[in-house]
């Protein structure tokens, strides 16, 4: 291990919240590559610039994706990060783990990498920061036999997450856990083996809460939600009244659609069920006496992305609800996803997210593609202009001839 | 020989006596009965006008008639409105009940005022233009027909200000109105070949077109439609009589409503498309005014007082208003244009 | 005059709206045009089209619009309407008339042409409705004679028009009338002689309640406004009250940014004036309790216009207040319409109204050009992208080379 | 041999035996203090949870520490949140206190629910990119240092979500949180024509441009960049390594507000950009430090109870917020790009 100063690495040891320098630190006491990453980074803060190059594809046998080629800039100067390749893993649903599963990860990456790691990627995989070349496929081929596989990268489907839901919050409207689960191992080709335009990604969420924040960061974005009426236990709305919190002020006035009325007499909150929008937020202030109603199941909005290039999107709706169900195996919405994506395949161009394709063909053709009705849910409004596509065989064109000759 | 750019007759010359004596001091005003505003000003002056309904397209003899009519009551002034409604003012209220009698007994309609339907800001259509795909006046005067009751009365939630326009140029500038009828063509353009090679411009042809339907065809000294692209606005016939638009078969009428110019309460917003097309069913258009009374009478039925019809939607959601209108829904609602991505309903909250 | 029936538009002579089929019939008697034109538009009533041509150019010496041509599609079968061409004349500021003036427009109008009119067109003008091509010139002639000027078309100023503002109305902010006619005055060239890409229109409305719906239908939207705080006359509320107006539920419930208390005991209305977005709503709803303050002037807004081509535009704050004052002959304006035309004109492209210039090409060049300050009135909200220009003169670039050469 | 395509490992395996037992059966939660949940099933059981901040970017002994305590007071059982936050999972009453003594003495930050700051989303920086305009972790610290007090408890009108992403192409997803630091570049590339020569599908790289900027240059067998037309978002660098992007004297922050996604009470709402510009000063930042805490400090002062950043922006008005802020506003702020008319003010209401 180098033992080269880094005193403005340093400086962001002290202070309350844990310090990832001290973190590196630590890996590179037993990494060296740990060792001269904080060489490099020490020298990116001097000069405020990153040292990092993409380059040549790596990856493992049968797979085009999973990991992230990644080389210093000055090899000579930092041999042991020369190659500093990232590992994607596939993080269990909602990020649990028992400790034995924890530590398998943490025994092999000791063996064959840096030591640092992500709990987790920004897209929700375990991600493994700095290995070598040759260390790719013997990684891959451990943590398979430990019962890991690869995560997404490149333009494939991209490793799904999911909120916590039915493991731990009252708030789940559908199973996210097992759909995150049971949907990954479907779309298995697609995730590891990039075929498509660019990237998609699924995000589920248990509720419109959007403990994912589906909407903005994933192309699909499954939202838990309810097609019948909240409901309301007015005894543990009178607790809350007891203890003196302000339902009309915290709860009433704030609900965006005025449907709900809480009469300070009685002392009981009513709903007018059928214009609540289910925005959560009722539910969110008192949760012990509101929740959701008993006919659950997902929206499904799409085309969520950030900013290059055409701007960020965020998804909307192309499914009010839908069930999902985990008898029925979540079929309707993979038979939905395959029509999607197959019509994304055809239509997209290279490095367009599904949104931008959307926007640019419209979304009469999309929805013909996928063979689903268009609702006015899809939409905030209808559209301001008149520039009405017309099936032209639906017309009677009878009377006109495109020569520009009489009728 | 003309004097050129002498500019517009001087506003002054035309204003009563009452109005040059309290020119800018006007204090509060109120509505004694539909159809007639009192003005009164800081020194205790009161103004009366009433407003009557105009065709708009009239007679020389029409506006002589009016011109009577003020000389009689208004000391020879009057005005229109920016809906072309006339306006009779009156400066002495002594004239008013008696004006009020003549304009009934001569059949003129009198309102337009407070929470009512004014006349329809419109254009040309048949009488003049040549890219119409309806007419205007007489959609016009039948929808006014029909709606009469909410014209001389003040019974609506709020002011109703509807718009045509016969042709996408919009020149009755109905975009921005409670509720819009403008005339649509469904039908691409038929390329008449020997008038675009006498006498058109072609860049300037192909660069009308909003989505590029249009490309140069040098072989044939003309230009191809790529259909498929074509959303039928007429651009094109604008920029070259070879373009011809019209469609007997297939022109119509769509329906938006919910805009406002107004910024009282809320921004002024874009009427919106709720049903794509009716047919020109002249001369009366029944499927148009049949449309735009149910619209109105939910909208009587369900808004708060004091809301204009785009507010009462959006406060209870486009879904909502689809439902409760029994208006069928469709792809051709959903705007595939420049600014489409605005109108995606990116969040999971709506009604069912 | 010819005879023929007219069963269809006969239809339109019933129902209690006056009939524009009447007007035309009454011209008729005088015109045979008139007579002609009822015969052209019965057949398109039973044919459901048009059959009116635009065609050459028409107009009178020294002028390049004013007039638009029209010629009827079967001039053999139709000869009265073979040239049927509109004049656009000025109207007064206002639409105020008294009847000698009207009564000349009449009499001109009678003997030229076909004795059928617009009072008024939608952007404001008289609107005569068919002349032949040989009386355009003498028809001019009488009315610049008796004081009239011709409108405009084509791709120049457009007939400005106004509210009746100060003539009648309590919240006019600024003298619309005067404003219009001394605007349009000064603009004589821009508006007979059209040099620009596109037309242009200005619109005035007194206050923000925009009777000429100036936000819509037109590239510049001048709208009265004020800057101190709106006045509220105690005693005409306590009036409200006592004839049972519901204060706190049609004027505080719905005013925009919440700022007005109606206390019940003491029967006031209060506002918190800064946080006022001179909305009009209370103002209107009690026009003798409340009204516009005293510093008075008008917010400038561009970019309005309709449909064609980019979609519908609604014009935006490029100036939030500016002193309108009769006295200083509305100069700070005029200047700015200078500058703001004379960037159009650089800039945009045939056939592109302003706003769609200032679209395409971004606020801050437009800004730049016509040299007025970003505030952020401008803009409902910022911009959700990060991609910002950067005055590259601004920022020091010594460091890099474009070459590629390293630091 | 590796077992292609197997998944990832399933996560009933990693549930502690209470979630098991009680799987989509939680009643209702309650904080019982900043950095603990209390969810309550129908069957009365009850489950904490103890929220425990994360720097991320962590060694192996780092996890193994967590492993630890979840074995001393989980039975083995953990979590990790979709902010990389830590969540021990206690199913033992009895072990919640001695839990969060023993991380308290190990210093710990036990924090980031309700109405809290919790972990700030983010990303590689100069750590391990080769985008960045920024690094990440380290701005993450410096700020999380600044605003600890905001961590660990639950004082501020609402829940308070940040976001860094070190490049234009936002892996932290920061579009839409209530606070973004976006690390911004603000010159053009500088071309490397060798390398695009080597490798670079000229082609696609021209596309890659937002704005059009790049160009073909064939005669070079390379491209040539229209710099005007430049906006510095890097996406033609990530298409070729020929198109250098990075400018240690030019690149910094900027920080958009008043995102969020949730659909709670608003519909979910991308952040605005408030300061276009902060230096670099690694390694701290202070720029950066002290720019979000005014911000902050600002929301706590003026907010309702319960708004989110945006959601009071909104009420109060962009033009009010600018003012209350004292920030600058410049044409850097004003959209210009597709969606940007929606961004004008179309009204003439506003406040000054
Ligand atoms: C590791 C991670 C950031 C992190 O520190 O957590 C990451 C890192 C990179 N992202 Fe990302 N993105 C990561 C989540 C995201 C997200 C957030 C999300 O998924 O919720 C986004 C925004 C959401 C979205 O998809 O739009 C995101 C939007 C991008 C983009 C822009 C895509 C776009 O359509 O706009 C790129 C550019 C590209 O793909 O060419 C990109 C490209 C990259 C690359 C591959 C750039 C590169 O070629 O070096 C980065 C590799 C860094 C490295 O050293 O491994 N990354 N990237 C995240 C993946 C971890 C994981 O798998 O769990
Ligand atoms: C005469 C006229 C101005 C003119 O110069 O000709 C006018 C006159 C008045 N308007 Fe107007 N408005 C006139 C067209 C408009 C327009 C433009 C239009 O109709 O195309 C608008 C904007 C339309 C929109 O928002 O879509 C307009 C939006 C208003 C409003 C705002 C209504 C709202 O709540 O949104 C008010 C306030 C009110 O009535 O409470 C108003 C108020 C008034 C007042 C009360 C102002 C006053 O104190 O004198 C006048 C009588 C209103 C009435 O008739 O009830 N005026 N007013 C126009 C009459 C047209 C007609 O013949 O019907
Ligand atoms: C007469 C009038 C309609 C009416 O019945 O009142 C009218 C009639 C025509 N308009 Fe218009 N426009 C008239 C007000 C408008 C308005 C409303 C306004 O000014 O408030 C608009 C929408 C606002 C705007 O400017 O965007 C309007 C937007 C158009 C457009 C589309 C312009 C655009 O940028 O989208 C065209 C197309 C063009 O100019 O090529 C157009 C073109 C035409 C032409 C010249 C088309 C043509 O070549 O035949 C029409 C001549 C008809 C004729 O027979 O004279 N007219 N036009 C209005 C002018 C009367 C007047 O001078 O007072
Ligand atoms: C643990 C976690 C889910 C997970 O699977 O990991 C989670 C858990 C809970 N969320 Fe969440 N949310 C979590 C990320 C999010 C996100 C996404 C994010 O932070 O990036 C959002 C959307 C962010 C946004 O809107 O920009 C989110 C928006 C909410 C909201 C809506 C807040 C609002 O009013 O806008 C609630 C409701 C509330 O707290 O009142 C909520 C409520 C909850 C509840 C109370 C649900 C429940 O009954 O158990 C949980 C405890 C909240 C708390 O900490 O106060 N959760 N929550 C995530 C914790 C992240 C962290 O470490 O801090
Ligand atoms: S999204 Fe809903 S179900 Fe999922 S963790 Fe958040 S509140 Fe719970
Ligand atoms: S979920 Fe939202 S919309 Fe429905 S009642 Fe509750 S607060 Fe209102
Ligand atoms: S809307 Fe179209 S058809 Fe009607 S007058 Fe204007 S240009 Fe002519
Ligand atoms: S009608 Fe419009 S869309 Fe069709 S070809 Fe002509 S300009 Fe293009
Ligand atoms: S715009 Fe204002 S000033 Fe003008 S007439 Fe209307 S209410 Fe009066
Ligand atoms: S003008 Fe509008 S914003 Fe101002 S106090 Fe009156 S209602 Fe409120
Ligand atoms: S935001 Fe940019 S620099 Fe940061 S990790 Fe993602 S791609 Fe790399
Ligand atoms: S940085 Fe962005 S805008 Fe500039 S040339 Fe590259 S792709 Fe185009």
């Amino acid at each position: 291990m180098t033992e080269k100063k880094t005193p403005l690495l340093d400086e962001l040891e002290s202070g309350k919240w844990p310090s990832f320098v001290t973190e590196i630190k630590r890996a590179a006491v037993k990494s060296e590559a740990a060792g001269e990453l904080l060489q490099v980074l020490e020298r990116s803060y001097a000069e405020r610039r990153g040292h990092w190059k993409h380059g040549g594809i790596v990856g493992v046998r049968g797979y085009g994706g999973g990991v992230i080629g990644r080389y210093v800039d000055e090899p000579q100067t930092y041999p042991h990060v020369a190659e500093f390749h990232t590992i994607r893993l596939l993080q269990p649903s909602g990020w649990f783990y028992n400790t034995k599963t924890l530590r398998t990860v943490c025994d092999i990456w000791e063996k064959h990498g840096s030591g640092l790691t992500n709990m987790h990627g920004s897209t929700g995989d375990i991600i493994l920061l700095g290995c070598k070349t040759d260390q790719i496929q013997p990684i891959f081929d451990e943590f398979s036999e430990a019962g890991f596989d690869l995560g997404g990268s490149g333009s494939c489907l991209r490793t799904p997450n999911c909120c916590v839901g039915p493991g731990r919050c009252e708030n789940a409207c559908y199973d996210t856990l097992e759909a995150c689960y049971n949907i990954t191992n479907e779309f298995m080709d697609e995730l590891h083996r990039p075929m498509w335009p660019y990237k998609s990604k699924i995000k589920f969420s248990g509720c419109a809460n959007d403990c994912t924040s589906s909407i903005a960061r994933s192309d699909c974005s499954v939202i838990g939600t309810w097609r019948d009426t909240l409901r309301i236990d007015q005894d543990a709305v009178k607790e809350y009244v007891a203890k003196k919190f302000d339902v009309q002020g915290m709860v009433c006035d704030k609900c965006p659609t005025g449907c709900l009325t809480f009469n300070a007499d009685t002392q009981e909150l009513s709903v007018v069920g059928e214009d609540c929008t289910r925005c959560m937020h009722c539910i969110n202030m008192m949760p012990k006496a509101v929740r959701a109603g008993k006919e659950k199941g997902a929206t499904i909005l799409i085309g969520g992305k950030s900013t290059i290039v055409q701007s960020a999107f965020m998804s909307w709706v192309i499914v009010p609800f839908m069930k999902m169900e985990t008898e029925d195996d979540f079929e309707p919405f993979k038979d939905l996803m395959r029509r999607i994506w197959e019509w994304w395949d055809e239509h997209g161009k290279s490095r367009e997210r599904i949104g931008e394709t959307i926007y640019r063909l419209g979304m009469t053709k999309f929805l013909k593609g996928i063979e689903v009705e268009p609702v006015p849910q899809m939409v905030f409004r209808p559209r301001a202009n008149p520039y009405v596509f017309w099936d032209q065989d639906d017309l009677d064109r009878s009377g006109t001839a495109l020569d520009g000759s009489k009728l | 020989m003309a004097v050129l750019d002498q500019g517009p007759p001087h506003y002054k010359k035309m204003l009563p006596p009452i109005i040059q004596e309290n020119y800018g001091q006007w204090k509060y005003h109120e509505i004694p009965q539909p159809g007639v505003l009192k003005h009164v000003a800081e020194s205790g002056a009161a103004l009366y006008s009433v407003r009557v309904g105009s065709p708009r397209l009239v007679s020389i003899d029409f506006v002589r008639d009016l011109c009577v009519i003020a000389d009689e009551y208004c000391d020879g002034f009057l005005r229109f409105t920016t809906r072309n409604n006339v306006e009779f003012l009156v400066s002495d209220e002594a004239k008013l009940n008696p004006l009020l009698d003549a304009l009934n007994a001569k059949g003129y309609c009198v309102g337009g005022t407070g929470q009512s339907i004014s006349n329809i800001v419109h254009t040309q259509g048949w009488v003049h233009c040549h890219t119409p795909a309806t007419d205007a006046s007489g959609v016009v005067k039948a929808v006014m027909d029909d709606l009469y009751e909410y014209f001389n009365t003040m019974v609506l939630p709020a002011k109703l200000k509807m718009g045509l326009a016969c042709c996408l140029n919009m020149c009755g500038a109905a975009h921005c109105s409670d509720i819009a009828i403008v005339g649509v063509h469904r039908t691409p353009p038929r390329i008449n070949h020997d008038v675009i090679r006498k006498g058109t411009e072609i860049p300037s042809l192909v660069a009308s077109c909003p989505t590029g339907a249009i490309r140069p065809d040098p072989k044939n000294k003309s230009v191809i439609v790529n259909e498929d692209k074509c959303m039928y606005c007429g651009n094109c016939y604008t920029m070259s009589p070879g373009m011809e638009i019209y469609d007997p078969k297939n022109d119509g009428i769509a329906i938006l409503i919910g805009g406002k110019t107004s910024n009282a309460r809320s921004a002024p917003s874009f009427s919106r498309m709720v049903i794509p097309f009716l047919p020109n069913t002249a001369p009366r258009w029944p499927e148009t005014t049949e449309a735009i009374r149910k619209i109105i009478e939910l909208w009587i039925a369900n808004a708060q007082k004091g809301e204009r019809v785009g507010e009462w939607v959006e406060r209870i959601g486009w879904e909502k208003f689809f439902s409760l209108a029994e208006l069928p829904f469709s792809d051709m609602l959903i705007d595939d244009y420049i600014f489409s991505r605005e109108t995606f309903r990116t969040s999971a909250s709506f009604k069912y």
